[in-house]
This record gives C-alpha cells, structure tokens and sequence, in this order.
C-alpha cells in the first residue's frame, strides 16, 4: 500500500485563546488534488483551522506540514508565496478597487519590482505588467468575470464578490486553496454555480479545503470530510459515512436530553 | 402577539431574508431553527430595530414597530439576548444586570428591579457568587447565563434568545434549555434561534424552519422533531 | 536648598502640571471611549474654561464658586452644542474625518474667543490667597496649587462615583465597550455620546480653570495644554482612566525632573522621546489593552 | 467607454429595485467615478495640467499670486505624499512638517554653512530624510490608531525643537538666513516665476511618479492594504515592510518640497514647520480626498487658496476658514472634487431613476 | 469626466482672479502698509501694535493729513508664520500702492520678509525685537551687506539689557541667574546678556530655557536659587512674565527679579497679579509719563499720546504701543517731509535725527537703523498696579 501524497499535514495542533480552548489536538491529513472539507456546528473551530493553516497565529501545540515543510513562525504573508491561498468567512475584497485590480493584487507574488522602478515606471515594470495583465484575464476568464472586470468591487452582488475572492487567491498560483464558507449568503443558483467553480478548481490541480455550512454543496463535492465539535474531530470519512454517523448526527441536530 | 409579515432585508450587501411572514402567539415558545447563514439572526435583528425592513411590516399587538429605534423597542419590552452575548465585558456581573434594568429606571421601580434581581439569582445561582467579578472572567456558560439573566432585567415581554446553547458544554446546555421553559410557565412570550435543533423543538410549541433566508417548513414542534425533511436541511441529501 | 530638597519641589510641580495633564487626557478619554475619536476641540474646552471664569469672576465680579460652576456648565453646554451639530450630522463616521472635523470645530471656537475676548493674557484671582506655604525641608507650593490637588483628586473621585455607582454612569461605559447591547438594553447611543461631549467639556472647564489662576489664561491656552493632555492620555493607555492619571503624573514629572536636572531646552523633547519609547516598548500604553484598528 | 457601460447598465436596472438596492447601485455608480477620478488612463488630466503650467504665466502677472501658486504647488508636493500614505497605505502621520523642515534644514545648512553646491544637498538632504523617517517608521508604523498619531505627533515636535535648539547649525529660532537660489547652469531661479516654473515642475513629475506607482504592483499592493491588510498579507504581500517603505518615500517627497521653499523663499526659521503645518497637510489629503491623486492637487490648491481669500474677512478669516473646513468634513468627506462630483452624479441619478 | 475638471480649472482660476481684482481699486490716500500678527502666536502682541498704529495715523488725519491726502493703513495678518508673513508682503505690494510697510511683530517673520523688502526697494519699520534683523547681513558671505530699507522701533534689546546690568551694578548685584523663553526673543536675549553683563561686572551663574506656553517655571527658578544668585532677569513676553513672578514668590525667592523691556505693560498686572509686586523692568517713558520730571523734553509727547491712546481704547497704553506709534510717527514725518516716494521717505527716515519720539529720540543713521540709545531707557519698578521710575 503506497502512502497517498499528502500536500498538508497537521499533527495535533491545539490552540487556546486566553483560556478557551479553540481547536483540541487536532489532526488531519489532505491528499493531493481532492475537496477535502470541514465542518461542523457554529463555533466547532472551523475558522480558526484555516488561520492556523495560514500562520495567522501560531499554534498552542502541535504543528503544520505544508509539502513536509514546516509552517512554524512563518509570517502570514510567506505562507502564501509558499502556495496556499485562501478566502474569509466575511469576504475581504477591495472594495474600492476593480475585479481587475482585485485579481491583479494577487499576481503579487509573481512579481518583484519595487518602489523605485515603479515610480519610474522602467521598461523592466511595463513588461511585467504586460504579464501580470495576461494572467489576470486568464484567470478573470476561468471563473466567468471578464465581462465584469472593470467595475468596482464594492458595487458587486454579494455573490459576484466572492468568486473575485477566489480569483484573487487563484491568481497567487495556490498549490492549496482554503475556502471560507464560499457559499454563505448565496442563493440556490448561485451556490450550484460555486460548486462547478470549485469543481473545476480542482480539476486544475489545486486542492481545496472548504469550510461549509451548506450540506448539499458539501455532500455533492467532498472527495472527504472531517467533522469537527467544540474543537476536537468527531469523525472523518466520505460523504456517506458522515451522513450516517450517528456522532455527526448527534452534533447537528443537538444530543438527546 | 406579533406579526411579521412579507418582510425582505440586507445584511451587509446579502439578501438575508427573503418575503418571510411570522405569527408568534402569546406566552408561547417559538423556534427558529436553520443552518447558518439561514437568516435567523437576521428576524430577531429587524424585529429588535438594528436593521430596518426593506419590505414588509413587523407589528407589535397592532402597532407597527418597523421604523422604531433600537431603545423604543425595548422600551416596549421586546428585548434581545444576542448571540454571543455581547456581554459588557469590564463591567461587573452586578452592572450588567442593573444595565439590563435600564428601560425601567426611575426611583418608582427601585423595590420591583432589586427584587427581580433577587429572583433572577435565584434562577442562576452561580452568577450571585460572580457578583463583583467582570463579566469577561465568567466561564462560557456563566456568560450566557448572565446574558440571559441581564435580559430578563427588563421584564420582557418578549424575550428573543439568540442561541443560547452556542459553544456551551451539554450539561449547561441542558441546564439553560431548562430554564427557558421555566420562563415560559411565568409568562414570557420567547423566540429563541437554536441550532440544536433537537433541544429546540423539545421544549418550543411550535417551530420554522429557514433556509437561505427563505421558510422552510413550519408546524408544531412536535411534528417537526419527526420530520424527515428537517434531517436533510441539516446533512444535506448528499446527491 | 539642598539636592534633596530641589528634587521634592521638582516633584511637587511635576504633580501639580500632572494633575492638569491628567484631568485634561481624562476629558480626551471620556469622548474616546463613546466614540474612538480624539476630541481635538479639548484644547478649546480648556481656554473656554478659563475665560469664562475670567469673565464671571473678574469683569462681572460673581462669587469664585458659582461663577466655577457656571463656566462648567457653559463650557458642557459648548461641547454638546459641537456633538449636536456637526459632530452628529457629519455624513462620514470614518474616525479620521471625525477628528479633522474636531480640528475645524476648535479654529471656529478659537477665532470666535478671540473675537470676544481679544488676545490678551488674563489673569484669575487665586481661589485663596497666593502666600505660599513652606513645606520642612525648604520645598514650597502656593494654596492654588494645593486646589489643583484637591480638585483634580475630586473629579476623579466624582467621575469614578459616577462611572461606578450610577445607573447613567454604567450605561455611558457599557455603550463604550458595545454599542450594540447598549442600544439592545434600551440605551439611547445618541444620548451618551451627547453627554461625553458635555462631560469632557466640563472636565476641560474644570482644567482651565484651576490653572488660571497661576499661569493666567487667554483665548488660546488650551493648545499646548490640550496636546499634552492627549500626550499622558496615550501614554497612560487611551480610553483607560487610571492610565490617564498615571500617564499625566508621569508627562509632568518627566517634564519638571528634565528641566531641573537635565536641560530646560530639552525638556519636551524629552518628555516626547520617553514617550516614543514607551510607545514603542507597550503600544497600547503603560495600561493600556487591546487594539484600537480605529484611524 | 467601457466603464460607461457598465455603469449606465446599472442605472437601467436601478429602476424596478428596492430602495436599498437602489442605494447600492448609486453607491456603485459613485465608486466608479470616484475611480474614474484617480483613473489609470488619465495622460489627458496631465496633459492639461501641462498646458495649464505654461498657461498660467500669460494671464497672471500679479507676484503675489505666483507665491500663492507657488505655495500650492510645494504644499501639493508634500500632499501627495502624504496622499500615498493616508490614502493609499491607509497610515497616518502627524509630524510630516518634520520631514518638510528636514528637507528645509539639509539643504540651507549644506549649502549656506558647508558651501555644497545645492542640487547634490537637496538630493542628500532627501536621502537623510529617508534614513530619519525609516528609523523613526520603522517602530512607530506597527503602532495603530490613535497610538501613531501620537508618535508622529510626538517626533514632529521634537524635530521642531531641535530646528530652534541645535543653533551653531540651524540657526536657531532667528532661522537660517542667505540661502541661495537654486540654478541650473547660468540660470538662478531667483524671482517668483522662475520658481514657479521650477516649483510646478516638479509638482508635475512628482505627479506623474505617484501615478506610475500606483499604478503598478506596488501601488495596488498599498491600496490593497488599506482595503484590508489581512487579506494583502494572505496574497503574499509584506504589509509591514510597505508601510514603512511608503512612509519614507511620503517623507522624501516632503523633504523635496522643504528644499525647493528653503531655496524659494532664502530664510527657514523653526516656526514654519510646528505642529501646525503638519496637521494642514493633512486637512489637505483629507478635503482632497484621501486615496486620489488629482484630489491631492486641489485639496493643496483649494485650502491653500482659501486661507489667503479669507483674508477679506479681516481677523475673522480664523473662523471663516474653520467653518469652511466643517463644512467640507460634514458635507463631502470624499473630499471636495470628489464629493462635489457624487453630489451633482446623485442628482442625475435620482433623475433618471425618476424617469 | 476630463472637461469637467477642466472646466473646474478654469473656474477656480477666475474665481481667484474676480476676489483678487476686488482688491484693487484705485484710490486717492496715501497708503502705508501695516503688517501685524493679528492670529496666531503672537497675536497678543500684534494687536496692540495695530492699535497704536492706527491711532497714529488718525492722529495726522485729524490734523489734516499730507497736503490734503489722508493717510490710509491697509492691513494684513501674518498669522505669526514667515510664510504667510512674505505671501501678506507680496499681496500688499502688489494690490495696493503703498509707501512704507509697518510690521511685523515677530522677529522670525521679520526676518524671512526682509530679503523681499530690500530687493522691492520699500522702507519698512519694523517692530520685532529681535536685533538679529538689522545686526545680520543680508548675503552671508559679504558682511557688509546690512538691510539698507529695514529699520527697528523698539529698544535694541542689548541695550535694555545693558540698562538691566548698568542698574544691578549700581546696587552691588553680583550674581545673577537668566531664564529666558525658548523662541526667538529669549535667545537673542540669552545672547545680549552674555555680552553686557560682563560689562558691568555682573556674572551669570545660571541659565534657563522654558517654553512660552509652559504653566509652571518652578523646577527652572528652583534650579536657578539652588546655585546661590542675587538677582534673577526673566527674558519673555506674554503669560510667562506673570508665572516666573509668581513661581519666585512660592518659591520664596529673595533675589530680586528683573523682567525684560517688554514686561511694562498692563498686562504684567493681568498675568502677574500681586506677585507683580517689586519686578524691575527697563521701559520705554510711556507708562511712568506723569513722573519724569518737567524738564523732559518726552514728556508732553507723551502725556498727550497716553491721553489719545486712553480716549480711544479705554485703556492704558504698554511700552509695546509706544513702539508702535514711533514707527508710524516717524514715518509719517517722513511722508510730510519728502511726499509719498518710497526711496525719498526711507532716505528721510535715515536721517532722522533729535526726533522726539514716545520710546525715546530718535536718532536714526545708516550705522544705526534703529536710532534709539541707551539714554532713552528707564527702569521702572512695578508698584501697587502702577509703576514707579527708579532713578
């Protein structure tokens, strides 16, 4: 039995915020190109999985593998240049900056020049602006939002909003991408239209971690889901197992009394 | 009691709620019950005046309450336990139980408000040894208790609880799902917005079900716990 | 006077300008804590403060007490008049615009002091008698100073009464820490924010006006006061009140110890320099906690 | 033209929507053109800046005006650096006349007291201010809030001491006298049009600078910063090192303006750069607009402006010009251009809507 | 979108020149520009010398003005900046017509607007104290090049101060400890007495700064009495005069204490209340007129001036009103003598000599731009509200 390709390890992280304990010895292993998600009740510690993973703070205990390097006491900003790219529960876009613009924030870190040369605008800026350009309407193009690139942000549907999100964290060429409640908010439509998203993400060959409260949309598309409760993993398996897991069960429709 | 009717609302640029009606009798408990997102949180906010309606009407006992201020609602006795508490964290837990008071300031209530503090330390113990202690220090479920406790400050009419069992251990869960029904027998009209769904529809008379800010199902509670239905809003049908 | 002796009376009037600092950054508290702004127009409360004493006291010749309260409630009656209009109306809540807004609010009222006062220095009768009194050892302090003392003891003991002890009070802090359960508890936001601008016009009434009497008062001595006053309130921890005490203590003595014993040409330079360093070593201030993301 | 469409189709479907909705869409509306303003394509808006340079002199001839124009022009230097920093990086800084006065100080002390010829002193005295505002950025930017405006605040004052304290090289408080012209080959820019074609020069390329750099990476990694830090940092930029870097790019900026007034006007003393001077700056980002770069030159240009019109009021012009200021802040705290824009959009808007 | 700014341009533009033309209008008097602090800092101090001034100038228009033209004072507002001071400079030179500048207050503004005023070729009378502004050369290279159309109303202040040390010594002071406000005034205070109190014999054994907006000059003067001194000089003007009084007094300060020639004011008694009891100050003749004895050939100059100052404003004249009055006076004579032309009247102010002026007479030369000796200074001491003339 070969060992599967894991891209993200994390053994036993715990973290404690000030006396609440947050995330309990948690640990879980993502298998390479698969929709591996999280869920669990408000307050199970599913956001602050994703911050661990992005270094946002550090871990009380335990620690992170990304593609077996470690993530300790690595800057928010660095985990990213090291491949994972990710969205917020409460969406974080530039308001006042176009869907253009948003994308080509996150072409960052495929490029170098600094403040010197662009304030000059040296020939060197202009070429990498020429490709920055480029794969922006690349990626403008992969989730649908050519047609609405140069409006502002701010403007958007709420819906159109959170799929600039995701094009901005395709657009730092994730290995991983973490996914915040992509469909919160979302009308029916629309979170069909997020799942063929995120399905044709994967097909790429980027993995995704999604954080969820919308169970159609997980059960659809998880290759595998991990159940968290008050901070701790309750189970873990493929859709039919935690459909039928009475722990599960147990954990969102509330325990007997 | 109350009567919500086709109301619409945005919530930082989201539909939250879509054209939803509501009938809550009098000294009943209600439920609503959804996953997160559903809009739940959102009704109690337009029904305590934080955000306004963009369509519909919410009144109270015949009088349209949809354009009041936040304080006029309280002054009328609907008062909010929100979620997560928000709890005045440096205060003491003695302040924020006089704070819960302050609709009925005023020398004339004095004797009423210091014996419903007596009888709200009745009704949690614990929080009468927390007394001078800042509201931040308590443990989760002593903060909700308190939440709960500076609420019922305010001689409410209607009480609207916010899930009250969020992130709390089951035992005090069980022990504040308890004391709502307490509540109910003295009189006190209560929506209460639960995830545990199960807890909910236990002690509530009759339950809604939303989701996407759009109802559900609706019906007894009894009926509801049975549903197969409410099963799959939960975990999905995973096709 | 001996070495010892030279360092109490540095001491001594470091506590006395400390006291002012500390009353003054309790008004810049006060109005943070309703509505994370910095109130630049305290600088204005201040002169406002000590030109109506002048006005009522000196020109009109009314009792030193009632003319005292009266500045009080006229300058309280300013700073709502400032929160009421502009302050209420501005269509930007951004903390930023707010502040500038402030600073627009206290060039109004100054050019509008100097219009009704001229520029001229006053001088304010010593609530009792200027003989000084010798403390053993050779240190002095005159009977104002010991007023100042007094005073600034005694708003703080009436504003810890108040916060404390009164039903008002504790809804003014609860609205500071949540706006939202305020309003939830049927507090009217609106209505609290008012009333900081009131009550930190008072304060800055009440710091003008101690002070006038030793260094005399004009339509614009509140500047360099009130920016001082904001100095210790960072200092101390912005929002915190015990952090405003200790952070005024703190900015007079290093003031008054850095003239004496250091150089009388650096002593704000060095007053601000340990305050940098401070800032830098706790930036929330000595007792401050938290972040405020707010500008 | 594209924006155009995007934006009339919005109004279209304004029509039929609930208020909010309506709200939304004028509020998207107002974003597009707010962005229109600080527009990437706006070579034309130079251009007539351009124009309006060599211009001016054939319908003015009044001295005093070139010195208002003059100031302007060194005020919007300062401006739009600061612009860069409030608006753009979303910091503050209080204690900008600090770096103006540097630039001030180096380059009359270097050349009236060291006999440097003045253009390499200007660029030292950019240089060193830089090296000031990185030592003194550096700590204070990861301050937040009211925090950095104190520091800020706090290090302008001590530099202002300094200016009057440190006499064998400022001067002291009798200022710094005898600093020469600036010129370029044979000709000195000693009367007041030379320098404003010198000045408004170098306001121009200033300009044109920030405009490159917003719009490039780095621009919109700082705009992106102030949208929202957490998520800058989550794209892999490094907001601590921006703040800082932008902060003293802000100051070289100022630092270039101090030396142009040092040579412009041939005396510094302390009281041009207190604590005054630092917070007109910053009304001017504001009642420009913070985060606009052509803002920038009006909020300079109005205030600047202003200050001197009100003059007519006699000694009232103090309150005159505090109740000028409330007003912007009150009724248009996009800043003036901007805000003046959305009011008349909004008109329009409501109109077709009504329609 | 890009029309509209232009269109924007060009409004702002023909607004700034609609306000600008209003200012110009042709008019028959002869003006003289008045350049003060009215804002800002040293408004205290503008003010009154906009005062005095103006009460100048009504005084020749009563008498008829200038073969027939009145006298006109166009005013602005330096705001205590040197860069609005030279922006209010170029305004008035360029929108009025005027002969003669009087102003600025302060000596910091003064100085950044003299380079102006000599290349414009105007005469100016200044009223800062600062004897930097005509002791300094235009172009430090050449040490010859003085201010040829700048010229000073008050005292120079190392003469007030040579007054100061001419006195102490005469009454066996010994020691002395100088604090000064640490601005402009101050240092160039701390300077002059360096020069003269050596002098006179005088030794200076402490020295120190304070702000001029400080509170409490305590820990200075502690300071100061802690090394032993028998007399102590305050160099300021504005609040702090009355606070050092003050602070000596608390402090149980001995040591008699002088104050600097601008402290002879109503308003020391404001700032300085009953501590003001016993300060010694060197002072124009303005506020002890009724006691110098009839042989003074000020006397009645002043006496009459005094009297005018207090029908007008209803208050007592400061020694910084007679400064001011003397620069409009003077230039006025000027006026009268040569008519209105500016190179004319700042040769008449040149040559001024013997005029009895209300600080003193006048004896002005192209050595001395300022003209005032040391002879014309008295000392006074403050005396229950009053002053009384020391011998």
């Amino acid at each position: 039995m070969s060992r599967p390709n894991y891209i993200l390890e994390i053994n036993s992280i715990s973290k404690n915020f000030g006396g609440l304990q947050a995330i309990t010895r948690l640990s879980f292993n993502v298998e390479e190109g698969l929709i591996f998600s999280i869920i669990g009740p408000n307050g199970a510690g599913k956001t602050t999985a994703i911050n661990l993973i992005t270094s946002m703070y550090p871990p009380t205990s335990g620690e992170i593998l990304f593609e077996g390097q470690k993530l300790f006491r690595k800057k928010p900003y660095q985990v990213a240049l090291m491949g994972i790219g990710r969205t917020f529960q409460n969406i974080q876009v530039f308001q006042k900056m176009s869907v253009r613009e948003n994308v080509m924030v996150g072409c960052h870190t495929q490029s170098d020049s600094g403040f010197l040369r662009c304030l000059m605008h040296t020939p060197s800026v202009w070429k990498e602006e020429k490709v920055i350009r480029q794969k922006t309407d690349a990626v403008l193009k992969f989730l649908d939002l050519d047609s609405k690139a140069d409006m502002l942000v701010g403007g958007l549907p709420y819906g159109v909003q959170k799929r600039v999100e995701i094009a901005r964290a395709l657009a730092i060429e994730p290995k991983l991408l973490l996914l915040d409640e992509p469909v919160a908010g979302l009308n029916l439509q629309e979170t069909e239209e997020m799942a063929g998203t995120i399905l044709k993400i994967r097909d790429t060959g980027i993995t995704v971690i999604l954080v969820e409260h919308d169970m159609n949309l997980i059960m659809g598309i998880s290759n595998r889901i991990t159940v968290l409760d008050y901070g701790k993993k309750i189970a873990e398996g493929s859709a039919k197992e935690i459909q039928n897991n009475p722990k599960v069960i147990d954990a969102y429709l509330g325990k007997e009394l | 009691m109350l009567v919500i009717d086709g109301i619409s609302a945005y919530y930082g640029g989201v539909r939250a709620l879509d054209k939803i009606s509501l009938v809550l009798e009098e000294g009943e408990i209600l439920a609503l019950i959804g996953g997160n997102g559903a809009g739940k949180t959102t009704i109690l906010n337009l029904i305590s005046g934080i955000i306004k309606p963009t369509h519909g009407t919410i009144m109270l006992r015949g009088e349209d309450i949809g354009s009041f201020s936040p304080e006029r609602i309280v002054e009328l006795g609907i008062i909010q336990v929100p979620e997560g508490r928000h709890l005045f964290g440096p205060l003491t837990v003695q302040e924020n139980l006089e704070i819960g008071a302050y609709r009925r300031r005023g020398r004339q209530n004095k004797k009423k408000i210091s014996d419903d503090f007596e009888h709200i330390l009745q009704l949690f113990p614990v929080l009468g040894k927390r007394l001078k202690q800042r509201a931040e220090t308590l443990s989760g479920g002593e903060q909700q208790m308190l939440a709960i406790g500076r609420g019922l400050m305010g001689r409410p009419l209607l009480l609207l609880l916010d899930e009250p069992s969020l992130g709390l251990a089951p035992l005090v869960m069980q022990e504040i799902i308890s004391i709502i029904g307490r509540l109910r027998q003295e009189g006190t009209t209560i929506l209460l917005v639960e995830q545990n769904a199960r807890a909910a529809l236990k002690i509530a008379d009759r339950a809604y079900v939303l989701e996407a800010g759009k109802m559900r199902l609706q019906g007894s509670a009894a009926d509801l716990l049975e549903n197969v239905e409410l099963k799959k809003a939960y975990l999905g049908n995973g096709s | 006077m001996d070495f010892s002796q030279q360092i109490a009376q540095y001491i001594i009037t470091g506590l006395t300008i400390g006291a002012i600092y500390a009353i003054v950054a309790m008004g810049f508290n006060i109005i943070h804590n309703a509505t994370g702004i910095v109130n630049f127009a305290q600088c204005e409360f201040i002169s406002l403060g000590g030109m109506f004493m002048y006005s009522l006291a000196v020109l009109f010749k009314v009792n030193l007490i009632i003319a005292f309260f009266i500045s009080m409630a006229g300058v309280a009656l300013i700073g709502a008049l400032i929160e009421m209009g502009p302050i209420r109306h501005a269509r930007s809540k951004e903390i930023i615009i707010l502040i500038f807004l402030t600073i627009g609010l206290s060039e109004i009222l100054r050019g509008a002091a100097q219009e009704v006062w001229g520029t001229d220095n006053v001088g304010v009768p010593a609530f009792s008698g200027e003989a000084p009194i010798h403390l053993p050892g050779g240190a002095a302090i005159v009977p104002q100073h010991l007023w100042i003392f007094a005073i600034t003891v005694m708003v703080m003991l009436m504003l810890r009464y108040f916060f404390k002890k009164t039903l008002m009070g504790k809804a003014m802090r609860a609205t500071a820490v949540n706006r939202r359960a305020a309003a939830l508890a049927g507090i009217s936001v609106n209505r609290m924010v008012l009333f900081s601008f009131a009550f930190s016009g008072a304060l800055g009434a009440v710091a003008g006006m101690i002070i006038a009497p030793i260094s005399s008062t004009s339509y614009d001595t509140g500047i360099m006061l009130g920016l001082k006053g904001f100095a210790a309130a960072i200092l101390g921890g912005y929002g915190n009140f015990a952090g405003a005490i200790l952070g005024g203590i703190i900015l007079g003595i290093l003031e008054s110890l850095g003239a004496g014993l250091i150089s009388s040409q650096y002593k704000d330079a060095i007053a601000f320099f340990v305050l940098l360093l401070v800032l830098f070593l706790k930036p929330t201030g000595i007792m401050g906690y938290g972040e405020s993301e707010r500008v | 033209m594209e924006n155009r469409k995007g934006f009339s189709l919005n109004i279209s479907k304004g029509h039929n929507f609930i208020p909010i909705e309506r709200k939304r869409t004028i509020e998207s509306c107002l974003l597009l053109v707010n962005r229109m303003l600080l527009k990437q394509k706006d070579n034309l808006c130079f251009g007539i800046l351009a124009l309006v340079i060599v211009a001016i002199p054939m319908f003015v001839e009044s001295k005093y005006y070139f010195i208002v124009l003059n100031v302007i022009g060194l005020n919007t230097i300062v401006v739009v650096g600061l612009n860069l920093l409030i608006g753009f990086a979303g910091q503050i800084s209080l204690g900008h006349a600090a770096f103006y006065g540097l630039g001030s100080y180096f380059s009359g002390i270097l050349t009236v007291n060291y006999g440097f010829p003045m253009w390499p002193a200007m660029l030292v005295g950019m240089l060193a201010t830089g090296a000031v505002a990185y030592l003194i950025g550096y700590p204070s930017l990861k301050l937040r809030g009211h925090y950095l405006v104190m520091a800020t605040l706090g290090f302008g004052i001590i530099i202002n001491i300094l200016m009057g304290e440190l006499e064998q090289f400022t001067g002291g408080h009798d200022g710094l006298m005898g600093i020469p012209p600036l010129t370029i080959g044979g000709l000195a820019f000693d009367n007041d049009l030379k320098n404003f074609y010198l000045i408004w020069s170098f306001v121009f390329f200033f300009m044109l600078a920030a405009r490159n750099l917003l719009n490039s990476r780095v621009g919109r990694a700082l705009r992106a910063i102030h949208g929202s830090e957490v998520a800058a940092n989550s794209l892999g930029i490094n907001t601590a090192d921006y703040k800082v870097k932008v902060f003293v790019l802000s100051a070289m900026f100022a630092s270039v303006s101090g030396s142009l007034y040092a040579h412009y006007i041939t005396f510094i003393s302390p009281s041009s750069y207190d604590f005054y001077y630092s917070i007109q700056v910053v009304t001017m980002v504001i009642v420009g607009g913070m985060g606009s770069l052509w803002g920038s030159l009006f909020g300079a240009g109005i205030l600047t402006f202003i200050s001197e019109a009100l003059h007519i009021a006699e000694q009232y012009h103090i309150i005159a010009y505090g109740i000028f200021l409330c007003l912007v802040l009150v009724f248009l705290p996009e800043g003036i251009v901007v805000g003046i824009y959305n009011f008349f959009l909004k008109i329009k808007t409501r109109k077709a809507i009504i329609k | 979108m890009n029309r509209r700014l232009l269109t924007l341009v060009v409004m702002v533009i023909t607004v700034s020149f609609m306000v600008g033309s209003s200012l110009c209008y042709s008019a028959e008097p002869i003006k003289i520009a008045g350049i003060f602090a009215l804002t800002g800092r040293a408004a205290h101090i503008g003010t009154a010398q906009k005062d005095a001034v103006l009460l100048a100038i009504d005084e020749a228009n009563q008498q008829g003005g200038i073969n027939g033209r009145m006298l006109e004072m166009v005013m602005e507002d330096t705001e205590s900046n040197p860069t609005k001071a030279v922006m209010a400079l170029k305004k008035i030179l360029e929108s009025q017509d005027v002969v003669a500048i009087i102003g600025p207050t302060l000596t910091g503004t003064a100085m950044a607007m003299r380079g102006f005023i000599e290349k414009e070729k105007i005469p100016a009378f200044m009223h800062s104290g600062g004897d930097v502004i005509l002791k300094a050369p235009l172009d430090k290279k050449d040490p010859n090049s003085m201010p040829k159309w700048t010229f000073k109303s008050p005292y120079k202040a190392a003469d007030a101060m040579g007054k100061i040390c001419q006195y102490m010594n005469k009454h066996g002071i010994k020691k002395i400890g100088f604090v000064y406000s640490n601005e402009g005034f101050g240092k160039d205070g701390l300077r002059n007495v360096k020069v003269q109190a050596p002098k006179y014999g005088v030794e200076i054994v402490a020295q120190e700064a304070f702000q001029p907006k400080d509170i409490d000059m305590t820990a200075q003067l502690t300071r100061i009495n802690a090394k032993g001194v028998d007399a102590i000089i305050a160099w300021t003007v504005g609040p702090a005069m009355g606070i050092i009084a003050k602070n000596i007094k608390q402090l149980g300060i001995k040591a008699p204490l002088f104050e600097c020639h601008g402290a002879g004011d109503p308003i020391f008694w404001k700032v300085a209340g009953e501590s003001g009891e016993g300060v010694m100050m060197p002072s124009t003749k303005i506020v002890v007129g009724d006691q110098l004895p009839d042989s003074d050939i000020q006397k009645k100059k002043v006496l009459d001036y005094v009297k005018a100052y207090q029908t007008k404003f209803n208050r007592e004249p400061g020694t910084m009103v007679a400064y001011g009055a003397d620069a409009a006076f003077i230039i006025i004579d000027a006026i009268k003598k040569v008519g209105p032309d500016r190179a004319k009247i700042r040769d008449a102010i040149e040559n001024t000599t013997g005029y009895v002026g209300i600080s003193g007479i006048y004896n002005i030369s192209p050595q001395d731009h300022n003209g005032l000796s040391m002879d014309d200074i008295v000392m006074i001491k403050a005396t229950k509200g009053g002053w009384k003339l020391l011998d």
